[in-house]
């Protein structure tokens, strides 16, 4: 019978709606900045757990989560960069993410309850049965008009094909993560060899490595290793050592 | 003459029934007014009058009506008579994630793997590829290469409903759906998901979906 | 007090029906019996009140009753209906769907449902039992149940081949499905879909002996 894996973690925007109705917030941007921290931390939790795993497979699986998590982290990072950052501007964009995030949110918390609703109907309710396809029909030879084998080899090598490009996928989406704390000494280093504008720093990363670079640099900010300085809009962040 | 054209009707549903009998499986209504030498509007009339047909306690199966399809399954009501002798057990675990995913299809469905995503806050793709496997959701090509999912028959059997409208708060959740998504999804799309929903898309739009009718 | 009887026994009818509906081959009123957990005399009762609402009633099917066992069948009248329909449904040709399921099956055969299913990302349980119907395709019983599927000697004698070795390019595929299915199917099976899989493996066994006495 049905049973929850305790191992299964929620995913982010459900844990995201669990720390702010643990503050017993409203769902607002500025609550969401209020639970950022929160947010983080947790998420090192997660990945603390995950590499405590020993199992492979789940790493593999738990990783994919974890990138599920740093996507919805980028977002929150925004948001908590402006409230540490007043004179940060943000792009249009920027601006669109940081509603949608909000709004998501609320999506979310509105949709939640179906979940339970789902499953205890899933479980409460009786199978039914069809008969199952020309149950009574005898076999009979009918061979399809137009077939050989080179037919059958093009449709099979389009299935491979079809099925490389899915595992392709799945292992592009676990490369996009990477370690936090690897990030967080790849900035201290940097720093000190005096490369120390962000721009440089993600200069030739991909878009998610930026987002986890940009995460631990407000991780350090928050740790007082790090200072940030903006001249102004769109200007470049400047980053010092204190 | 009345009483003519009523036994002409009875016959052509008990031809219907003949039909739904044999196939065994879910058949569309096209294939069904061909068989029966009639127009689909007159095939949508015989249905939904053999449907209230079947609904007479003395009666062991009902009719599963879903979009263009239909199929003829055992009633609810019997399901722990026959369950001794067909050995299925869907019941068994399905993990939140996967519950959570089914449920978005079952309600909100047609829906894209981008508004699942979105709503979700996670990448679905392995999860819907696995309903899929298990044949409990199916998929259409929607607009720009990319899939809708809906639950499938399978599902509709599982959970003993003749169609997804049964389910409760059905329409509280479809109408749910419309103000997630009344602002375009496209751009949705466009923000949160970028490459990755192409890409699958892709992939996906290879294959062909509605394969489930033709012998 | 009348009025309750009457209503248990029109549900009895009717659990008789849903019986009768599924097995769909000829069973004994012993068996029954047992399914429907009552004595034989009630059964031959029910079964003598149910064979006289079918011909009361506008039906698609009949009972054949002969000596011990019992069997539905579709009316003599709409035979003819029938057979044009089945005869023209498995003369068409195959869909996408359908042609990639049975290249499947003829280049890394013998291969399990899992299998298959794994490979195409959808339930492939329809097709199969298509394919069977069609005899392009055979099974033969593999380890744990589970059915194993090649393609039948007509079938390559049709395409011109002594055997599947034939095929363009047919070693390589069997190489792949060596690695295929000696890491990747196992592995991934247990590390992602974990759960489901076993789900599903219980699910071939139902379906797979549900349709192994009709084909």
């Amino acid at each position: 019978m049905y049973e929850i894996k305790t191992e299964e973690f929620s995913g982010p925007l459900d844990k995201l709606l669990e720390l702010i109705e643990s503050k017993k917030l409203d769902i607002t941007t500025i609550s969401l900045a209020q639970v950022t921290d929160d947010f983080i931390k947790y998420i090192e939790t997660l990945k603390n757990n995950i590499s405590e795993n020993q199992d492979d497979s789940d790493i593999f699986k738990n990783s994919r989560q974890l990138a599920d998590f740093l996507v919805i982290a980028s977002g929150l990072i925004l948001i908590k960069s402006k409230s540490l950052l007043p004179q940060l501007e943000l792009t249009l964009e920027e601006e669109e993410s940081v509603f949608e995030l909000e709004k998501r949110i609320q999506i979310y918390a509105q949709i939640k309850p179906l979940f339970a609703l789902m499953k205890k109907h899933w479980l409460s309710t009786n199978q039914t049965y069809s008969r199952g396809l020309l149950l009574s029909m005898p076999t009979v030879f009918y061979p399809p008009k137009n077939i050989d084998g080179f037919l059958l080899n093009k449709s099979l090598e389009g299935l491979i094909k079809t099925l490389g490009s899915y595992f392709y996928e799945q292992e592009k989406i676990q490369r996009q993560l990477f370690s936090l704390e690897e990030k967080i000494s790849e900035i201290s280093k940097k720093i000190i060899n005096g490369i120390s504008r962000f721009s440089q720093m993600i200069d030739q990363k991909s878009k998610g490595e930026s987002i986890v670079l940009f995460l631990a640099l407000l991780h350090l900010l928050r740790d007082r290793v790090l200072d940030v300085n903006q001249i102004g809009t769109f200007e470049e962040m400047e980053i010092t050592k204190l | 003459m009345e009483e003519i054209t009523k036994n002409l009707k009875l016959t052509k549903i008990a031809s219907l029934e003949a039909v739904l009998f044999i196939y065994g499986e879910e058949i569309t209504k096209e294939k069904l007014a061909k068989i029966l030498k009639t127009s689909k509007e007159e095939v949508e009339q015989l249905i939904s009058e053999y449907k209230k047909i079947l609904e007479d306690t003395n009666r062991g199966f009902y009719l599963i009506d879903k979009n263009d399809r239909i199929v003829l399954a055992t009633k609810p009501e019997f399901s722990s008579i026959l369950e001794d002798f067909i050995k299925d057990d869907l019941k068994e675990d399905l993990t939140p994630a996967t519950l959570e995913t089914l449920s978005l299809v079952a309600y909100l469905g047609p829906i894209s793997r981008t508004q699942i995503d979105y709503i979700r806050g996670v990448n679905s793709s392995f999860i819907l590829r696995n309903l899929l496997i298990r044949g409990l959701v199916e998929r259409k090509p929607g607009k720009g290469g990319s899939f809708l999912y809906e639950t499938s028959f399978d599902f509709l059997k599982h959970i003993g409903a003749s169609s997804v409208e049964d389910l409760p708060e059905f329409e509280k959740y479809q109408k749910m759906k419309e103000s997630f998504f009344s602002e375009s999804v496209e751009d949705i799309n466009k923000n949160n998901i970028k490459n990755e929903e192409t890409k699958s898309g892709n992939n996906l739009s290879k294959e062909e979906t509605n394969n489930q009718n033709s012998i």
